[in-house]
């Protein structure tokens, strides 16, 4: 079938390379750049336009600045797979980075530490030395990074030609702007390297206390990000810093507030007196509230933080819970984050109005959220025993609205309320076991066979109840076979009469030899031994007093939670796991991924 | 036996969808995010085939438009190609040289077209004039209708001036 | 005058939606214009019912609810002319379908329609309900259907034929009102109604017994003599694509010989010649042949045994499978896999092409081919096949992993010479794509290997290597908890060495460090975590020196949050802290699962 | 802690790549694209992603702006609030060159796209966003002529978002105290959240490198200066300013000194999060006649001041998706119904203080209902106003001193509004 379908609904052209090449070697310049244009434009859509690639260096050579930004452009894409051709660009390139204009300086050794070739990288090292030292800081602060790039490329040339050093005098640089360059380029080479290559002493720190005060927004944030790493001496010198960076938080860029906090955080840690202490956390309170106000994608980011933050200082936002109330056209990954933390600020005081908050999300549209909501209110039982009581009866009057996956959530925390709190809720098992056959889902039902084998005693029909689970035992997925199994030993042993004899048979049966699941069969031979050893013992092992759960859960533990505030405003916190966890170091100088 | 029908521009807009199958309003929208998620990503070279829950899809470019039919495993593969291009070429008669922009602003006519071509998911005609000539007839047959509808409102107008 | 009333055209309306940017500007302009419709319905507006329709209908197919025009279709086909007829039920079929309630309303104008005196009229009805009609509708329309197969106009005949395709398909029961007239249309010279004709007759076949007899004794000769005079008809431009007169009518015709072959050697045997000139004088340089051909090879390896036909059959597949066209390569795969089940040695002997296929850039090829290559194994070649299917198992992309390692579990288990064997080559399978591995595949590793008491040291040391370098490999990781839990006293004391081993030291304490790892490592999942506690409790009982050291482990999870983390943490803990007198009764070697006769069970053989 | 971007990516409405800037070579557009469009194709709707997501070794940060997404990858590190603001200070930069960020502008100016990335990231670090001063040297076809062959000395300058050498014949300076009040009231009809974000917008017509100085009737600082302050002063909370002003100062001694950019910008914002009472309260009930026929009745109340009167009211009630000719009265303004909004927009152009006004709004429902009926959204009420001359902080501008260094004069003007923000209130 194929050849005479091209003509339906087409409107390709055909030989376009061709034509290019001839308009590139045209003799007139607009021509030319009209060509290069072309190719960018073919470049831009995904064409492969590598085979012009000579004609395109040859119109490197030009007085128009629009012109050369192209063929740059153009050279940074292919000079990988065409990289014996690249070494003809090199000339025009040394040439460049000697020009009058700054302008075209800066384009060529900001190009040139693009264009990963071996060979040009040599030729890149005498432009870059002269270049670090130009008059002109446009110029500097680009070979300041030009100097990460190269170490990226060939970290031994960088240190062998000395440009390391070179790096740190820039630290020194009257232009701010050249300094903030600088310690972003080196932070970079310090985490790629294993010897300390940028050592902040109080020296580089007062330095860059006062570049932050004139450097552009992105500027401060790398400075803030670099001098988060520094340790104080003591209480004292910690508390000088924080009044230095205190500022920032008035800044109207987010970033370079979250650094800030991240700074002023770090060094709280060693600040001692209650007092300052406590200035501090009132002071930090408003701007990250006022985060809430930015767009959402930083409002996720921002929030993302807050949840560490108030894991280590809750005093903070202690009185803000209102903010994180949930707005309605709030974006859903915005909503879910805010219950997050109402959940970490609910308190005793509080716990009223953020329950009338959750019941009204857990009756929206989206299913996730609801859920969520609905869990929230079984975390914040377990977490104010006082208002435990409170939650539960929301929990309750959300059960009777009979919405399927509602009923399921509550009764998976419903569980856990009553591990937190035994005997005190008890009376409603009754009302959850009306929802027994509406179960579908293996957590919910998981949690609701193991609710009745361990309240078996005060369930009148408890062994009624667990055999209907029991037909489609083989049916079940692992965890709630698993549940099956101890819950019908449970009843066994408080009700050792004939019908839960009988289930027990049923159930070791199915546990032992009508599954290949290793585990489950390791659980029913070990109870099945213990049954048939010493019941007596086996009621001391099964039926054992549980300690209470605490409500932890979701509390992070401390040293990753160190980790993370360390990490404010990156990625690591706001995937709250340590960077090594998503950072897998490949070397940008190996090849790159098949397109 | 054809289950549906869909018509997708390159863009992943939807061009015509026809179900002889029931489904519902969701499980629409889901099998056509699926698929063109799935069939806008094949390259050139592939074969035009693709495996789908207990289904097949036949697929085939045309320009900007993919023509996709989704039919049993045990259906022959190669004939939907030939279904596909021969209302592709009826199309093409009908329009006179057909352009997506057709089919979107005459979108009632496609659907005619491939009425007289299918019925619940089986062909129907293998004459391409016969489709064009039963299109044509029913396409008079509309035109003779506005023409006295025209004609009459013209004489009510006349005799209320 | 409707304030909402737009008024656009229907080429307005889509050029405003089609300037839309984005999806929340689309939603803006749609749901005006569905107001605007709405306010027109309720007004009963007549003039522009068909273009709100229309409206509609597009509307619609960008996904949007229409429900509240589905009354406006029934409106417009009761009204009298054709064009509002037209408009009416092509709304029908797509604002609608079966499940409405709404479509039983729309009866009884079908009934009138398709007693109408303008057979345009009568072809639309009939076009509608092929497409949509319920069980319930089918009922009660079917004798005004019946009745159209022998209308005089052609193409009416046709639309009835595949209208009733549709009315046995929802109402079995049906089909033998059906068989006579069907048989009719068998007759007939215009292609149309032929094509549709043989159809309706193929369905019938399948509908009910009766019908395949009466067409097997009735149409069989008349229909190789159509397909026959098909083949060897002269040059017709209506209905020529590539060199052949109307492909779509052999392939049907084809069709349907082959229900009626199938099973029956005397209509097969009446066929035999009339294939063999299909599959020898088809042209297969065209796409419409290849169908033809392919069609043809589905025909022949389904009816009664015939050597010579299936010896072409195969050849036309052994091209098929050579061919640069990536569709050809398909369906050739596609083929063989019926193919087998005839003549498994022919399709043996393309086993290094369909192994090729395997690692195809093409995601459709690989998976037919990975299916054919799985049918293809046996015990003489499994050892070089698996051999290539895992090496290939770390290179192929993510999407395709799943499918690959449960096929080459399958296989390693089905057809695995010697057990040592089956247990190597698992553990390169768990190693490299642990992740991808289901449930049934790891269970049955550690029912294979249970079952095998003198590579029970051996599987424990070999495991516990590999964890050394896939620890991220989930279901390896709880082979190999489990492994060391039942066996640890094999994997420290290196006991049953095979020759091929190297030994290794491990002491008891490297072997409870490797569990507490997976119980804590953040990527495990519960069920890792749930195995590793039990594995600590086997331990404490083989290793009495590091029982206390594991009563601090398991101790920590007494308050776990996780239901059956707790539950097993103070059991465990229990046992170990009061009632070390019954550990080792509790936990000496699990009894074994009997291989053959869990395998017969699953296999369903025995009833249990 | 160092961390940077691999690739900006700029994609159309579908993922897929329309123009996109290498900066590290370790991630390829191939599969960035791949990984996006599945991650865009598994939900209708955009937004319900997050805006970080990690596949594979690369993370992925995004934003969309009409047609088009923005997205960086990163295999490192790096801060993501910083990348994320930076993609939005993007969009600020496109719209001032190409007035509207969307596929369209994108492809028609890709060259300048190019410079433009180029320029405003380095080997994925930010570097520079200021679109003026860009534009003072990359410059669309139209203009190219007159480009700058040298960087403006703004752009390593302390002072990165002002040119020297601006001369106005008339030296202005226009200041708007704009504050917006948000408000959230649950459908017990409490007020669970007020408060108010107060934004102090500047556009300055002045020549040279002026000095500005701005005094507020900041009670801390009045208090400082040991001036009386009586009821006049106001306590602001989380002030943040533009970059411009010198923030090691005003920590110093409250003084808001600065050199402003040219042209218009937000000089500070603030925050009062103490309780206000609604400037309009907004009541609905609703009731069910039948299955098809709904009848909505509405009360809003002004409760600010008599002498004052709020403009530009709009109350927008929600309605069901499928509603049918609503019949709308009110005691004033006009209604209408918005179906793509799904609600009534009620509009009263001046709504004088201490008055209430009512709409009744009765319509039908279809007979037919959805196939998957969806559950009823449960929109709130949301309420538009502006009330100029009025503020609810009350805070005041007691002076704005420009000086510079020629010594011309220059006429500040200032104006006070107070606006409706996020003001909702819950349906009962």
């Amino acid at each position: 079938m194929s050849g005479h379908d091209s003509k339906y609904f087409s409107t390709t052209k055909k030989g376009e390379i061709p034509e290019l090449k001839e308009e590139l070697n045209s003799q007139y310049k607009d021509k030319r750049k009209d060509a290069v244009k072309k190719v960018i434009a073919a470049m831009t859509v995904g064409k492969d336009v590598s085979s012009l690639f000579t004609d395109v260096v040859n119109c490197m050579q030009t007085e128009n600045l629009e012109l050369k930004k192209l063929v740059y452009l153009y050279l940074i894409n292919y000079a990988k797979s065409q990289p014996d051709l690249a070494i003809l660009a090199v000339n025009t390139f040394v040439k460049d980075s000697q020009d009058p204009n700054p302008l075209i300086r800066a384009l060529a050794v900001r190009t040139m530490g693009c264009i990963r070739v071996d060979k040009i990288t040599e030729y890149l090292c005498d432009p870059l030395q002269r270049c670090l030292k130009d008059d002109d800081p446009y110029v500097r602060k680009t070979a300041a990074i030009c100097v990460a790039k190269l170490y990226d490329i060939n970290a031994e040339l960088v240190e062998d030609r000395g440009f390391l050093e070179s790096l740190k005098d820039l630290i020194s640089d009257n232009n701010p702007m050249v300094v903030a360059n600088a310690v972003a380029a080196l932070a970079e080479i310090q985490e790629n390297s294993n010897r300390p290559i940028f050592e902040m002493t109080s020296h580089t720190l007062t330095k860059l206390l006062t570049a932050l005060n004139e450097c552009t927004e992105w500027g401060q944030v790398f400075i803030l990000d670099a001098l988060s790493r520094y340790k104080a001496a003591d209480a004292r010198e910690a508390e000088n810093i924080v009044e230095r960076v205190t500022p920032r938080l008035q800044h109207a860029n987010c970033a370079v507030v979250l650094s800030a906090v991240k700074m002023i955080l770090q060094q709280m840690e060693l600040i001692t007196s209650t007092d300052v202490v406590r200035n501090l956390c009132k002071k930090m309170a408003p701007p990250l509230v006022t985060l809430l106000s930015a767009e959402p994608e930083i409002q996720y980011v921002a929030l993302r933080n807050i949840n560490l933050i108030v894991q280590r200082r809750p005093t903070i936002l202690a009185h803000e819970i209102k903010v994180f109330f949930c707005k309605y056209n709030d974006p859903i990954y915005v909503k879910m984050e805010k219950l997050e933390i109402m959940i970490k600020l609910a308190s005793d005081r509080n716990i009223d109005q953020v329950l009338l908050e959750f019941k009204e999300y857990a009756t929206e549209v989206d299913v996730d959220f609801v859920r969520k909501a609905v869990r929230a209110i079984g975390r914040c039982a377990i977490k104010l025993e006082r208002a435990a009581e409170r939650c539960i009866t929301v929990l309750l009057e959300l059960i009777k609205i009979k919405v399927n996956y509602v009923v399921q959530e509550a009764i998976i925390v419903i569980k856990d309320i009553f591990r937190r709190y035994p005997n005190t809720y008890e009376s409603i098992i009754a009302t959850l076991c009306e929802s027994l056959d509406t179960l579908d889902e293996p957590e919910a039902k998981a949690s609701m066979i193991w609710i009745i084998g361990e309240y078996a005693e005060r369930i009148d029909n408890a062994d009624e109840l667990l055999e209907s689970f029991l037909e489609s035992f083989p049916e079940e997925p692992a965890h709630v076979q698993l549940q099956l199994l101890t819950a019908t030993v449970k009843l066994f042993l408080k009700k050792p009469t004939e019908g839960p004899q009988q289930m027990i048979q049923v159930v070791l049966n199915n546990a032992t030899v009508e599954t290949d699941n290793p585990d489950l069969r390791d659980r029913a031979y070990i109870y099945w031994r213990l049954l048939s050893t010493d019941p007596e013992a086996a009621k001391d092992v099964v039926l054992a007093e549980k300690p209470v759960i605490s409500d932890d859960s979701n509390l992070l533990d401390s040293s990753l939670l160190d980790e993370l505030l360390a990490n404010i405003a990156t990625l690591s916190s706001v995937y709250h796991k340590p960077p090594e966890a998503f950072v897998t170091r490949v070397k940008t100088s190996s090849p790159r991924p098949e397109d | 036996m054809i289950q549906f029908v869909l018509l997708i521009s390159r863009q992943g807009k939807v061009r015509l969808t026809k179900w002889y199958s029931p489904y519902t309003q969701k499980e629409r929208t889901k099998v056509l995010r699926e698929l063109s998620g799935v069939i806008l990503a094949r390259g050139p070279k592939l074969c035009n085939f693709v495996e789908w829950r207990e289904y097949k899809v036949v697929y085939k470019r045309y320009a900007s438009l993919y023509f996709c039919m989704c039919i049993d495993q045990d259906d022959n593969e190669l004939e939907v190609l030939e279904i596909i291009h021969h209302f592709v070429e009826i199309l093409d008669r009908y329009f006179g040289s057909v352009c997506e922009l057709d089919l979107i602003f005459n979108f009632h006519k496609a659907y005619y077209i491939l009425d007289e071509l299918l019925i619940a998911g089986e062909l129907q005609e293998s004459s391409k004039k016969t489709v064009a000539r039963l299109i044509a007839a029913q396409d008079s047959l509309v035109e003779t209708a506005k023409e006295q509808a025209s004609s009459i409102s013209n004489m009510i107008a006349q005799a209320t001036k | 005058m409707n304030p909402f009333s737009s008024g656009t055209r229907l080429r307005d309306m889509i050029r405003a939606i089609r300037a839309c940017k984005t999806a929340a500007e689309e939603r803006g302009v749609v749901r005006k214009e569905c107001a605007a419709i709405r306010a027109a319905i309720n007004e009963n507006d007549n003039d522009y019912r068909h273009r709100n329709l229309a409206k509609l209908m597009f509307i619609h197919m960008l996904g949007y609810p229409t429900h509240f025009g589905q009354m406006e279709c029934l409106k417009l086909i009761a009204s009298a002319g054709f064009p509002e007829k037209r408009i009416g039920y092509l709304g029908l079929m797509l604002l609608l379908d079966e499940r409405q309630e709404v479509l039983m309303l729309v009866t009884n104008s079908l009934k009138q329609d398709l007693n109408h005196s303008n057979q345009y009229i009568v072809g639309l009805a009939l076009c509608a309900m092929g497409n949509i009609c319920s069980a319930e509708m089918a009922r009660d329309l079917a004798p005004e259907v019946e009745r159209l197969l022998q209308f005089r106009d052609p193409n009416i005949r046709k639309k009835a034929a595949l209208c009733s395709i549709r009315i046995i398909k929802k109402v079995p029961e049906l089909a033998e009102n059906f068989i006579n007239p069907a048989a009719a249309l068998l007759r007939e010279k215009h292609h149309g109604v032929l094509i549709t004709g043989v159809q309706l007759c193929t369905e019938l076949c399948k509908a009910s017994e009766e019908a395949l007899e009466y067409f097997r004794m009735k149409c069989t000769e008349g229909l190789v003599k159509t397909l026959k005079d098909l083949v060897n008809s002269p040059y017709a431009p209506e209905y020529d694509i590539a060199g052949i007169t109307d492909p779509f009518l052999h392939i049907r015709l084809l069709k349907l010989l082959r229900v009626l072959g199938q099973g029956d050697e005397d209509a097969s045997e009446c066929m035999n010649d009339i294939l063999a000139q299909v599959a020898t004088k088809t042209e297969s340089n065209k796409n419409a042949g290849n169908a033809i051909l392919y069609e043809c090879v589905a025909t022949i390896m389904s009816i009664e045994d015939n050597g010579g036909l299936r010896v072409l059959a195969i050849n036309i597949l052994g091209r098929f499978l050579s061919n640069r066209d990536n569709n050809i390569r398909y369906v050739a795969l596609n083929m063989l896999m019926r193919a087998i089940t005839v003549d498994a040695q022919a399709v043996q002997r393309h086993r290094a092409t369909i192994l090729e296929c395997v690692k195809d850039l093409d995601a459709s090829i690989r998976k037919r081919a990975l299916e054919l290559v799985y049918v293809l194994v046996n015990e003489s070649n499994v050892k070089p096949l698996t051999k290539e299917l895992i090496d290939y198992l770390e290179v192929s992309d993510q999407d395709f992993k799943g499918d690959l390692t449960a096929k080459i579990c399958s296989l390693v288990k089905k057809f695995s010479p010697e057990k040592i064997w089956y247990i190597d080559q698992m553990l390169k399978v768990l190693s490299e794509a642990g992740n991808f591995v289901k449930d049934e595949v790891w269970h049955a590793v550690i029912v294979v290997i249970t079952n095998s008491p003198d590579l029970h040291g051996y599987a424990v040391r070999a495991l516990y290597r590999a964890l050394q370098t896939s620890a991220d490999q989930e279901t390896l990781v709880r082979v190999a908890v489990w492994c060391i839990g039942e066996y640890g006293d094999m994997l420290v004391n290196n006991i049953g060495m095979l020759d091929v081993e190297d030994p290794i030291t491990v002491t008891e304490s490297d072997a409870v460090d490797i569990i507490e790892i997976a119980l804590k490592h953040h990527t495990s999942d519960l069920t890792t975590k749930a195995m590793a506690l039990i594995a600590l409790l086997k331990l404490s009982s083989r290793f009495p020196s590091c029982s206390e050291r594991i009563k601090e482990i398991v101790v920590q999870y007494k308050g776990s949050l996780v239901l059956e983390l707790q539950q097993r943490s103070i059991e465990l803990n229990s046992i170990i802290a009061k009632h070390q007198n019954i550990r080792s009764t509790l936990v000496e070697r699990m009894p074994t699962l009997d291989l053959l006769e869990w395998e017969e069970k699953q296999s369903g053989s025995i009833p249990n | 802690m160092a961390g940077a971007v691999s690739g900006l990516f700029l994609l159309d409405i579908k993922g897929r790549v329309l123009i996109w800037r290498d900066y590290r070579g370790d991630v390829s557009a191939v599969q960035a694209e791949r990984f996006f469009t599945k991650l865009i194709e598994k939900e209708v709707d955009a937004e319900s992603h997050d805006p970080v997501v990690h596949d594979n070794g690369v993370s992925y940060m995004f934003l969309q702006h009409n047609n088009v997404y923005l997205m960086a990858a990163s295999r490192q590190n790096c801060n993501a609030a910083s990348i994320l603001f930076f993609l939005h200070r993007i969009v600020d930069v496109f719209k001032h060159y190409f007035e509207e960020l969307e596929e369209e502008s994108l492809r028609d100016n890709f060259v300048v796209v190019y410079e433009l990335l180029d320029e405003m990231m380095d080997f994925g670090y930010p570097q520079f966003t200021e679109a003026k001063i860009l534009s003072e040297f990359i410059k669309t076809d139209a203009y190219r002529m007159e480009v700058n062959q040298r960087p403006p000395m703004a752009v390593t300058n302390a002072v990165s978002w002002r040119s020297e050498g601006i001369r106005y014949k008339k030296n202005e300076v226009f200041l708007d105290v704009v504050e917006s009040v948000n408000i959230l009231v649950n459908s017990n009809g409490q007020i669970i959240r007020s408060d108010v974000v107060g934004a102090l917008k500047m556009r300055t017509y002045l020549s040279g490198m002026p000095e500005c100085k701005l005094g507020l009737n900041d009670r801390v600082l009045l208090e400082a200066q040991g001036r009386t302050t009586k009821g006049k002063a106001i306590d602001l909370e989380d002030i943040k300013f533009h970059q411009c002003v010198r923030l090691a100062r005003f920590e110093n001694d409250r003084t808001i000194s600065f050199v402003p950019p040219d042209g218009a910008f937000d000089l500070m914002t603030y925050r009062l999060s103490t309780q206000v009472k609604p400037l309009i309260w907004v009541e609905a009930q609703i009731e069910r006649h039948s299955k098809s026929r709904i009848e909505i009745l509405v009360k809003a109340r002004s409760q600010f001041k008599e002498r004052s009167t709020a403009t530009n009211v709009e109350i927008e009630v929600p309605v069901q998706t499928d509603a049918t000719n609503p019949n709308i009265r009110t005691s004033l303004g006009s209604a209408t119904y918005a179906p793509e909004n799904d609600a009534l927009m009620w509009k009263i152009r001046s709504f004088p203080g201490g008055k209430e006004y009512m709409l009744r709004a009765e319509f039908h429902l279809p007979s037919v209902t959805a196939e998957e009926a969806t559950p009823e959204r449960k929109a709130p009420i949301r309420v538009k106003f502006e009330i100029p001359y009025f503020t609810v902080s009350g805070i005041q501008v007691r002076y704005l001193k420009i000086i510079e260094k020629s010594g011309y004069q220059a006429l500040p003007w200032v104006r006070y509004i107070t606006m409706a923000g996020e003001y909702e209130l819950r349906l009962i």
